[in-house]
C-alpha cells in the first residue's frame, strides 16, 4: 500500500497544496478548514491537511515535512505573526511559494511569501468602533464600555483591542471601565460578565472580541435582569450563525464580520503562484458589518 | 559453619540485564513504527525527515532530559513550558531593547536556574509538594511572559539569525542545525552526570527510597534542590533553542509543553514515582513523539479531531506493545 | 579499656514526640574498643536515642560530646562525616540500586571525579565475601531477601573506618551462621578500637559479644552494667522493670510431642506446589492444631514457600487444597476466606501502612475479607482492637496513632494482631517474632502454643532454630529452594539433627513427604 | 496572648483550619475592595451576588476534584477529566439538539444517561490500563486526554453545538430553594461520596492501597478492582461536570470544555491537605480547594486585574497559600518571631524527621 503521497507535482498536474491550520479552537476555524477542504475538492487540488493544536512548533514541524513531502504550494495560518523567517527560508530555497492565510507574519524579508490572504484584524476593531462613535454621537454623558478580550497574547486579541480603542479615541466620552480576557470561550465570556455587572452599576456598551463571549455574556446580562441589546449595546466581531441569530433577535446590536471563507479565493491563489502568475502582495478577503436589519435579512443564506 | 557459603547463590540468567529491557522494547518498537512510515510514504525514507525529527525536537530533547532529573528523584516538573517561552521572552525583549547577544544569553540563563532553585527550596524547606509549587511556577513563568509584552517579539540579532539559519550538513542537502548539536552535547553531559558522578547517583537513591537515603548520609535536600535547577536550566537552554527555531519570543508559545515532556520522558521508561530510568530512554521518548507527529502530517488526510484521536491511538497501541513486551521479556 | 575516656558521652537526653515523651533525662557514654548492648523493651527509645545522636531527630533537651567536643548533628549525613557510621533498624537502603552502590554510594570510588564502577563493584564484592556474602553485586538490591539486604546494610557501615558503629538490631533477620559471622567482624573491629553500639532483643548474643550493657525502660536510663557482672535474669528483670515468671519459661525446652491427629483428613494439603526460579515443587501437609516449622539457612526459599501457599506468588505448578476446597489460590484474597493468615516478614514494604492508624491497620485483613459494603461497626472495632493491644501489649496503647509512629517491635505486633483478628485456620508467620522484646516474643510464643491446641495450623517460620524446635510439631527443612526433609519433632530431634540435614545433601531415611 | 492561643489551639490545630482561614482572607480582600462584594439580593426570586456565582461556579470543579480525590488517594492521577467532561457535554447537547422536542424531559433524560453511560465506559478503560495492564497512571490517562478531546470535536464535529432546552439548562442554572441547583447537586455528590468512603469500608480500603499497594494486597485487598472503580467514579463526576459546563452556557464546544480543569481539579485536591503521594484523603479538603480556586478566578475579575498580570497574582496567590498550610513554614515563621534565633543547624534538624 504505497500511497503515492510523496514528490506531488505529478505528470497529470494535479497541485498538491499543503496546508497548516491553527487548530479547531472555535467554530470559526471549523467553518475556514471546512471552506478550505470543500474549496480544494472542487478545483481538483490534492489538499495535504495539518492541524497544528494551537503551537507554532508544530506548524513549523508541519511545513519542514510539506517541503520533504515536495508539495507544490505551502499555505498556512500562522498560530503567532514572529519567528517564520527560518522555515520559510528553507521553503523558498525548495523553491515551494508560501501563502500567508488569515493572519500574517511579521519577516522583514516579503519574498519570503507570495502573498497573504486574510482579513485585518485592526480594522474589524476599528469598524467596530467607528459604528459606536457614530451611534453615540449625540450622546452627553459619559458612555462606560467594557471589553471582552480574546486570549491574552494572541494576535486578534490585540489588534481588535487595538484598532477599536482607536476608533473611540475620536469621542471622549466613550469609556472602557473595565477589561478581561475571556478566552474566546462562551463559559468565560459569562464569568467575567457576571463580575462586570457586579462591579460597574452602569454598563452601557459591551465590546466582546468575538461571538461566543458575546453569547455568553448575554447569558449573564439577562440573569442579572438586564435586557441585552437595550440596557447594554452589544458589539461583537466573527458573525457566526450563533451570533447571527442573536442580533436577528435583536440581543446584538452590531457585529463586524470575520469571514472563515476563504476557501476558493486560496485555491485560486494556490493556481496562480503555482502557474508562476504575479499575484497582490496582500488580498483582503470580502468582509462586511451587518446591523440587526442586514443580519434578518443575511441570516436564511449564512452557511455557517 | 563459615567454611561454606551459607546463603544461596541465584542463577543468573545471560542476556540482556533486566533493566535494560524496557528501554530496548521502546527501542525496537520506534523502528518497527518508522519501518511502517517508510512503507506507507514515499518521502519518509528522506535522511532529512529523520533530522528534521531532531531538528524540530532539539529543545523538547533538552527540557525532558532536566525533566528526567526531576522525575528520578519522584518529583515533577510543571513549569518548564513556561520556563521556556519566559526565557524566550526574555531574550527577545533584551535584544529588542539592544542588549548584546552574550550578555542576553547569560541573563537568559540565569533566570530559567534561579526559578528552579526557589522551586526546589519551596519544595525542600517547606514541604511543599513539587506539583503545586511547580504548578505555581508555571503560572509565574507564564504571567511574565505576558507581563513582558502580550505580542509576539521578533528577532532580528545578527548572532540569533546567523546560528538560527545555519546548517550543518552533508553534501547530498541533508542538514541538521546548530540546536541538534547542543541537544546532543546535553544529551551526553546528563547521561554522564546521573552515570558517572555523586550527583547523579545521589538522584536514583533519593527516587528509590528519600527515607532511607537520608539515613544513608546522603545530601538529600542539595539534591532535591539541585534537580530542580537543572531542570531549570534544561528549560533556560531549552527556551534558548526554541528561540533560535523561531526567532522571536511569543507569550503563548510552549503551552503544555511540559505534558509533552513528561509523557517523552514516561514513554521512555522512566517511572513517575522515581529511582529508575535513563537519558537514553528520554531520547527514545522525545522520538517517539516526533515520529508520531511526522506520520501524521505525511498522511495528510487527518482532520482537526482525527488527529488527536490518532494522536491517542498511536501513543495507546505504543505503551500497550512496550508494556507486554516488558512482562514477556521479565 | 575502663581507663580510656569515653569516646561518645550523651547526658541528660530528652526528646519528646506530640503525645509520647521517648526519652527523658538519659545519659549514655561509649567507650573505644568495647561493644556496647543497649537494651529495652519495644518502644524504650533505643531507636530513639540513636536517631537524636545522629540527627536523625532534634534533641529537646542534653548534650552530645564526642571525642571531647560537644556536638550536635544536623543530620545522617554530618554523622558519618565525623565518624559515626549508624546501621538503622529496618534495613535503610535503596531497593532500586545495585548492591555495590547500596554499600558505596556517597562515597564511591573516584577517578577525575567520576565513579569507577569496575572498582566498586570489585571492592563491594571483596567486602561481601568478608560477611560470607556471594551475590551478584551488580543486580538491585530489592531482588534480594531481607537478610541479604541486612547483610548489605551491615557492610556498607562497617566499610567505613569509623570511630562509632552503630548497629540497631543487626541480627533480627539473620541465622546463627550470618551472625556469627557478623561477631566475628564486630570481634576484629573493636579489637582495632572502635566503639560499637549494639542492640537488640537476643540475650545470647548480648552474653557473646557485649562488654557492657545499658538498660533503657519506659525512655528512662535504667543503668549501666558490665556484662560480667550482670545476670541473664537482672537483665530481663531491669528491662521489664518486674520479675517475670516468663524466664523459666524460656529456658524450659518445650518439646512439642506429635500430640495432633494426623489421621484426620489434612487442613492444608500442597502437593507438587512450586513455582519455577523461586522453589522446586513440594508437597506438604497440614493438619489442624499443628504447628509445622520451616527451617533452612538465608534465601533457602523459606518465605517463598509461604507466598505460595498463600497465594501471594502464582504458583506454576501443583495445587493447594485448603480443607478439600479449590485448587489453586490465585489471590491473597481467596486465601483469607478460606482461612489462611500470612504475616509477612517484610513488615515495612510488606506489613504495615504508615499512614493508617493502629486500629486501621489491624481491622484492615478482616475489612477486606468481609468486603468493604460492610464495615465493621466501631463498638466491635473498639472490642478488637483494645483487646489485642492489651493481649500483645502494644505501646503506646492509642488506636488512633498513625502506625509509623510506633516503634518498630509495635509494629510487628500490630500485624501480629490484624492476623489474629481474622480468627485464620492456618495462619503462616514468618519471622513473627523479629525485633520483638523478651517479654512479648515469649507472649507470642505462647500464643502460638495456645492457638495450635485451640485447633489452628500454624506454618512457622524463624531464623532462630531453638525457637522452631521449641514450638514445632513437625520441622520441613528447605535447601536451596527444594524442600528436603520434613522431621517430626520428637525426642530425637535437635538443633544438631536439623543443621545436619540442612548441610548434608540427603538425609537417609527422611523421605520428603 | 498565651492563654488566647491555647484556647485557639484546638481550631487552628484543625486539619481544615488553614484552608478556611485563606478563602476567608480572599473574601474579605475582596469585600475591602469592593463593599458590595459580600453583598447578596433576591432577584427574581432567587438569591443573587458575588457570593452565589462563586458557589455556582465552583460546583463543576468541585465535582471533578472530589472524583480526582479519590484517585489520588490511591496514588494515581487522572488527567482526562477535562476531556471527559467535554465528551459528556457533547454527547447530551448532540442528542438533545437532534430531538424534535428539545424541552421535553424525557429527551434531556435519554441524554444525560447517554452521556453518563458513555463517560462510565471511558473511565473503565482508563481503569483497566492502570489496574489491568499496570500502565502509569498519568500516562494512561494522558491517552484519553489527547484522544478524547478529540472525540468531543468529532461529535460536535468542530463547531459549537447550541441547544434550547429549559431541563438541560437547569441542570446549570436552574435554582432551588432560591439557590442554584448545581451547588445541591455538587453538595449531594459530595455526600454521596462521603458516605460511600466514610460510611462503608471502602475508604479505608482507598486509603490502604494508596499508602501501599502491596501490604494491601497481602492483606487481602483486591487493589486492582479498587483503583478500576476509582477511576470510573473519576469519570462519573467529570460527566456530571460536564453537564453543568455545556448547560451553563446552553452549548457545547468540545475544544473549550473542561479546557485544564483536570490541573485545577488538582491543586484543588492537594490544597485540599491530600497528599498526591496517595493514602490519606479529605474530601471536605477538596470541597474548600476548589472554592478557593474559584474565589481566586472570580477575584480576578472582581478586581479587574489586568489579563496581562492575571497569571502573576494567580502563581503569588497560590505560592502564599501553600506557603501559609505548610507547617514546616508556619513553624519556621514562628521560631522566627518567637524566641531568640536558635541556630540555622537547630533549624534544619526539626525537618528531617523520618519515621521509627
Ligand atoms: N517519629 C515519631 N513520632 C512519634 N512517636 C515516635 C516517633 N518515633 C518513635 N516514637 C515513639 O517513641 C517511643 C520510642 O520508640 P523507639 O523506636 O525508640 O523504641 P525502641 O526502643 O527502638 O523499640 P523497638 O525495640 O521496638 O525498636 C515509642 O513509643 C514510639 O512510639
Ligand atoms: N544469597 C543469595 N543470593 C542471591 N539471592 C538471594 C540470596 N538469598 C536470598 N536471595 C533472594 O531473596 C529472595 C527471597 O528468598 P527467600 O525469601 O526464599 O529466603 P528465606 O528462606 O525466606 O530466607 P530469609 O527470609 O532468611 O532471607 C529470593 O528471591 C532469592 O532470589
Ligand atoms: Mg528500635
Ligand atoms: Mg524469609
Amino acid at each position: 500500500g504505497n500511497s503515492d503521497t510523496g514528490d506531488g507535482s505529478a505528470a497529470d498536474g494535479t497541485i498538491t497544496l499543503g496546508f497548516s491550520q491553527v487548530g479547531a479552537e472555535s467554530g470559526w476555524r471549523t467553518a475556514n478548514t471546512t471552506s478550505i477542504k470543500e474549496a480544494a475538492a472542487a478545483a481538483g487540488i490534492e489538499l495535504k491537511f495539518d492541524d497544528a493544536q494551537q503551537k507554532q512548533e508544530n506548524q513549523i514541524k508541519a511545513i519542514r515535512n510539506f517541503i520533504q513531502q515536495k508539495v507544490d504550494v505551502i499555505a498556512f495560518s500562522p498560530v503567532v505573526e514572529s519567528g517564520w523567517d527560518t522555515v520559510l527560508k528553507e521553503a523558498k530555497d525548495a523553491g515551494i511559494p508560501v501563502i500567508l492565510t488569515d493572519r500574517s507574519v511579521d519577516s522583514a524579508d516579503k519574498s519570503l511569501y507570495k502573498s497573504f490572504l486574510g482579513s485585518d484584524f485592526v480594522k474589524e476593531g476599528r469598524l467596530a468602533g467607528e459604528w459606536l462613535v457614530e451611534q453615540t454621537k449625540g450622546a452627553s454623558g459619559p458612555v462606560n464600555i467594557v471589553e471582552l478580550q480574546g486570549t491574552t497574547g494572541s494576535a486578534p486579541a490585540n489588534d481588535r483591542k487595538e484598532g477599536f480603542a482607536k476608533a473611540i479615541a475620536a469621542n471622549p466620552n466613550l469609556k472602557i471601565v473595565a477589561s478581561q480576557s475571556g478566552d474566546f470561550k462562551r463559559a468565560d465570556g459569562k464569568q467575567v460578565m457576571e463580575q462586570f455587572l457586579k462591579a460597574n452599576p452602569k454598563i452601557d456598551v459591551l465590546f466582546a472580541h468575538n461571538d461566543d463571549m458575546g453569547l455568553g455574556a448575554l447569558e449573564a446580562i439577562t440573569a442579572a435582569g438586564k435586557v441585552p441589546g437595550k440596557d447594554i449595546t452589544i458589539i461583537t466581531i466573527d458573525a457566526v450563525k450563533d451570533g447571527m441569530q442573536a442580533l436577528a433577535d435583536g440581543k446584538f446590536n452590531f457585529i463586524a464580520e470575520c469571514s472563515p471563507l476563504l476557501g476558493p479565493q486560496l485555491m485560486d491563489l494556490a493556481k496562480k503562484v503555482h502557474a508562476g502568475e504575479e499575484v497582490p502582495a496582500r488580498i483582503e478577503t470580502e468582509e462586511t458589518t451587518f446591523t440587526q436589519e442586514q443580519a434578518k435579512e443575511a441570516l436564511p443564506n449564512r452557511k455557517y | 559453619m563459615s567454611s561454606t557459603s551459607l546463603t544461596t547463590g541465584r542463577t543468573w540468567r545471560p542476556g540482556v540485564p533486566r533493566r535494560h529491557v524496557p528501554v530496548l522494547a521502546t527501542l525496537a518498537l520506534l523502528l518497527v513504527m518508522y519501518g511502517v512510515g517508510v512503507s506507507q510514504y514515499r518521502a519518509f525514507s528522506n535522511v532529512q525527515v529523520v533530522f528534521n525529527v531532531f531538528i524540530d525536537n532539539g529543545f523538547l530533547l533538552v527540557v525532558a532530559v532536566g525533566m528526567t532529573f526531576v522525575i528520578l528523584t519522584g518529583g515533577i516538573d510543571l513549569s518548564v513550558g513556561s520556563v521556556v517561552a519566559m526565557t524566550a521572552m526574555v531574550s527577545a525583549s533584551l535584544l529588542r531593547v539592544g542588549l548584546p547577544a552574550g550578555l542576553v544569553l547569560v541573563i537568559a540563563l540565569l533566570i530559567g536556574p534561579t526559578l528552579g532553585f526557589l522551586m526546589g527550596c519551596a519544595i525542600h524547606f517547606f514541604e511543599i509538594q513539587p506539583f503545586i509549587a511547580t504548578l505555581a511556577g508555571m503560572f509565574f513563568a507564564r504571567g511574565m511572559c505576558t507581563f513582558i509584552s502580550d505580542a509576539s517579539i521578533p528577532i532580528t540579532d545578527g548572532f540569533w539569525t546567523a546560528v538560527s539559519q545555519e546548517r550543518i550538513g552533508d553534501p547530498r542537502g541533508n542538514f541538521v542545525s546548530i540546536s541538534v548539536l547542543i541537544a546532543f552535547a546535553v544529551v551526553l553531559v546528563a547521561a554522564y552526570v546521573l552515570t558517572y558522578t555523586r550527583f547523579g547517583r545521589n538522584v536514583y537513591a533519593i527516587g528509590g527510597n528519600p527515607q532511607s537515603a537520608l539515613l544513608m548520609g546522603l545530601p538529600v535536600g542539595r539534591t532535591r534542590i539541585a534537580v530542580y535547577t537543572v531542570s531549570g536550566l534544561c528549560s533556560a537552554v531549552g527556551g534558548i533553542l526554541l528561540s533560535f527555531y523561531t526567532l522571536s519570543g511569543a507569550p503563548l508559545i510552549a503551552v503544555g509543553m511540559e505534558l509533552d515532556v513528561i509523557a517523552a520522558v514516561v514513554i521512555g521508561g522512566t517511572v513517575l514515582t522515581g529511582g529508575s530510568g535513563y537519558v537514553f530512554g528520554t531520547v527514545l521518548g522525545v522520538l517517539v513523539l516526533g515520529v508520531i507527529q511526522t506520520l501524521i502530517t505525511f498522511d495528510g488526510s487527518l482532520n482537526s479531531w482525527w488527529t488527536r484521536i490518532v494522536i491517542g491511538g498511536l501513543l495507546f497501541a505504543f505503551i500497550l506493545l512496550q508494556r507486554l513486551i516488558g512482562i514477556r521479556l521479565k | 579499656m575502663t581507663g580510656s575516656r569515653p569516646v561518645l558521652t550523651m547526658t541528660g537526653i530528652s526528646k519528646t514526640f506530640p503525645g509520647v515523651r521517648a526519652l527523658h533525662d538519659v545519659d549514655f557514654r561509649l567507650f573505644p574498643g568495647e561493644v556496647h548492648a543497649l537494651m529495652g523493651e519495644n518502644g524504650a527509645g533505643k531507636s530513639t536515642l540513636i536517631k537524636v545522636l545522629t540527627g536523625v531527630h532534634a534533641i529537646d533537651e542534653g548534650t552530645v560530646v564526642l571525642d571531647g567536643e560537644r556536638v550536635s548533628f544536623s543530620g545522617p549525613m554530618q554523622a558519618s562525616a565525623c565518624g559515626v557510621s549508624t546501621v538503622y533498624q529496618e534495613v535503610n537502603l535503596c531497593a532500586n540500586l545495585s548492591v555495590a552502590e547500596n554499600i558505596f554510594i556517597g562515597r564511591e570510588p573516584r577517578r577525575f571525579g567520576a565513579i569507577r564502577w569496575g572498582e566498586m563493584r570489585r571492592r563491594a564484592r571483596e567486602l561481601l565475601a568478608r560477611l560470607d556474602l556471594d551475590v551478584d553485586v551488580g543486580s538491585p538490591l530489592g531482588t534480594y531477601s531481607l537478610a541479604v539486604q541486612q547483610m548489605v546494610a551491615i557492610a556498607r557501615a562497617i566499610d567505613v573506618r569509623a570511630r562509632v558503629l552503630i548497629l540497631d538490631e543487626p541480627t533480627s533477620s539473620l541465622d546463627a551462621g550470618e551472625v556469627a559471622q557478623l561477631f566475628r567482624i564486630m570481634r576484629q573491629l573493636r579489637d582495632e578500637g572502635i566503639a560499637i553500639l549494639f542492640v537488640t532483643h537476643f540475650l545470647d548474643q548480648v552474653y557473646d559479644i557485649a562488654d557492657r550493657i545499658t538498660v533503657l525502660r519506659n525512655g528512662a536510663l535504667v543503668g549501666e552494667y558490665r556484662t560480667g557482672e550482670l545476670p541473664q535474669l537482672s537483665l530481663v528483670e531491669k528491662m521489664i522493670g518486674k520479675e517475670l515468671d516468663v524466664l523459666e519459661r524460656l529456658d524450659e525446652q518445650q518439646q512439642r510431642t506429635t500430640a495432633v491427629r494426623r489421621d484426620a483428613a489434612p487442613l492444608v494439603d500442597a502437593s507438587a506446589l512450586g513455582r519455577t526460579g523461586a522453589v522446586a515443587p513440594f508437597s506438604l501437609r497440614i493438619h489442624a492444631g499443628e504447628v509445622v516449622g520451616l527451617a533452612g539457612l538465608l534465601g533457602s526459599g523459606r518465605t517463598e514457600v509461604a507466598r505460595l501457599l498463600f497465594g501471594a506468588d502464582r504458583a506454576d505448578h501443583g495445587t493447594v487444597l485448603i480443607d478439600g476446597g479449590g485448587t489453586q489460590v490465585r489471590h491473597p484474597g481467596q486465601a483469607i476466606a478460606r482461612g489462611v493468615g500470612f504475616c509477612s516478614e517484610n513488615r515495612r514494604a510488606e506489613g504495615v501502612i504508615p499512614e493508617l492508624s493502629v486500629r486501621e491497620n489491624m481491622i484492615l485483613a478482616m475489612q477486606a475479607a468481609r468486603g468493604w459494603l460492610r464495615p465493621i461497626p466501631r463498638r466491635r472495632q473498639d472490642e478488637l482492637v483494645d483487646r489485642y493491644v492489651r493481649a500483645l501489649s502494644i505501646r503506646p496503647a492509642n488506636p488512633d496513632l498513625p502506625v509509623r509512629n510506633l516503634s518498630g517491635g509495635n509494629q510487628q505486633k500490630v500485624l501480629l494482631a490484624r492476623w489474629l483478628i481474622t480468627e485464620p485456620r492456618l495462619l503462616i508467620l514468618d519471622e513473627p517474632t523479629r525485633g520483638i522484646d523478651i517479654g512479648a516474643k515469649t507472649e507470642i510464643q505462647r500464643l502460638v502454643v495456645q492457638l495450635s491446641d485451640d485447633g489452628m495450623a500454624v506454618l512457622f517460620i524463624s531464623a532462630e532454630l531453638e525457637e522452631v524446635l521449641r514450638l514445632s510439631h513437625r520441622v520441613a527443612v528447605m535447601r536451596d529452594r527444594t524442600m528436603v526433609a520434613q522431621l517430626d519433632n520428637d525426642d530425637t530431634l535437635d538443633a544438631d539433627r536439623v543443621m545436619r540435614t540442612i548441610a548434608r545433601a540427603t538425609s537417609g531415611g527422611e523421605a520428603v513427604r | 496572648m498565651n492563654a488566647v492561643a491555647d484556647r485557639l489551639r484546638p481550631l487552628t490545630g484543625h486539619r481544615l483550619f488553614w484552608p478556611v482561614l485563606v478563602l476567608v482572607v480572599m473574601l474579605l480582600a475582596n469585600a475591602v475592595n469592593r463593599p458590595g462584594f459580600l453583598a447578596i439580593e433576591v432577584k427574581n426570586g432567587h438569591l443573587y451576588g458575588s457570593l452565589v456565582d462563586i458557589l455556582r461556579l465552583s460546583a463543576p470543579l468541585m465535582l471533578v476534584a472530589l472524583g480526582m480525590t479519590l484517585v489520588i488517594a490511591t496514588g494515581g492521577i487522572d488527567l482526562s477529566v477535562g476531556s471527559l467532561c467535554a465528551i459528556a457535554g457533547a454527547i447530551a447537547c448532540l442528542h438533545i439538539s437532534t430531538a424534535p422536542d428539545q424541552n421535553s424531559p424525557s429527551t434531556v433524560l435519554t441524554a444525560v444517561a447517554l452521556a453518563f453511560g458513555a463517560a462510565l465506559v471511558l473511565g473503565a478503560w482508563n481503569g483497566v490500563l492502570v489496574a489491568v495492564i499496570g500502565i502509569q497512571p498519568i500516562i494512561a490517562t494522558l491517552i484519553l486526554m489527547v484522544a478524547g478531546r478529540g472525540l468531543a470535536q468529532l461529535i460536535t464535529e468542530g463547531q459549537i453545538i447550541t441547544i434550547n432546552s429549559g431541563p438541560y439548562r437547569a441542570i446549570g442554572l436552574g435554582h432551588f430553594l432560591t439557590l442554584p441547583l448545581a451547588i445541591f447537586t455538587a453538595l449531594a455528590a459530595a455526600l454521596l461520596i462521603a458516605a460511600l468512603t466514610r460510611r462503608t469500608a471502602l475508604g479505608l480500603i482507598i486509603e490502604s492501597v494508596g499508602g501501599n499497594a502491596e501490604a494491601s494486597r497481602l492483606a487481602g485487598i483486591r487493589s486492582g478492582r479498587v483503583t478500576f472503580l476509582v477511576y470510573v467514579v473519576s469519570a462519573a463526576c467529570a460527566a456530571i461536570a460536564g453537564f453543568m459546563m455545556t448547560a451553563n452556557v446552553s452549548s457545547a464546544d468540545g475544544n473549550a470544555a473542561g479546557l485544564w480543569v483536570e490541573l485545577d481539579a488538582i491543586l484543588a485536591v492537594v490544597i485540599g491537605g491530600t497528599s498526591l503521594a496517595g493514602g490519606r484523603f479529605s474530601l471536605g479538603g477538596t470541597v474548600l480547594g476548589a472554592l478557593i480556586i474559584q474565589t481566586l478566578t472570580t477575584s480576578v475579575y472582581a478586581l479587574n486585574i489586568s489579563p496581562q498580570t492575571a497569571l502573576l497574582f494567580k502563581a503569588v496567590v497560590v505560592i502564599a497559600v501553600c506557603l501559609i498550610q505548610s507547617p514546616a513554614f508556619r513553624a519556621r515563621f514562628r521560631r522566627r518571631r518567637g524566641a531568640p534565633t536558635p541556630g540555622p543547624a537547630a533549624a534544619r534538624r526539626e525537618k528531617e524527621q523520618v519515621p521509627a
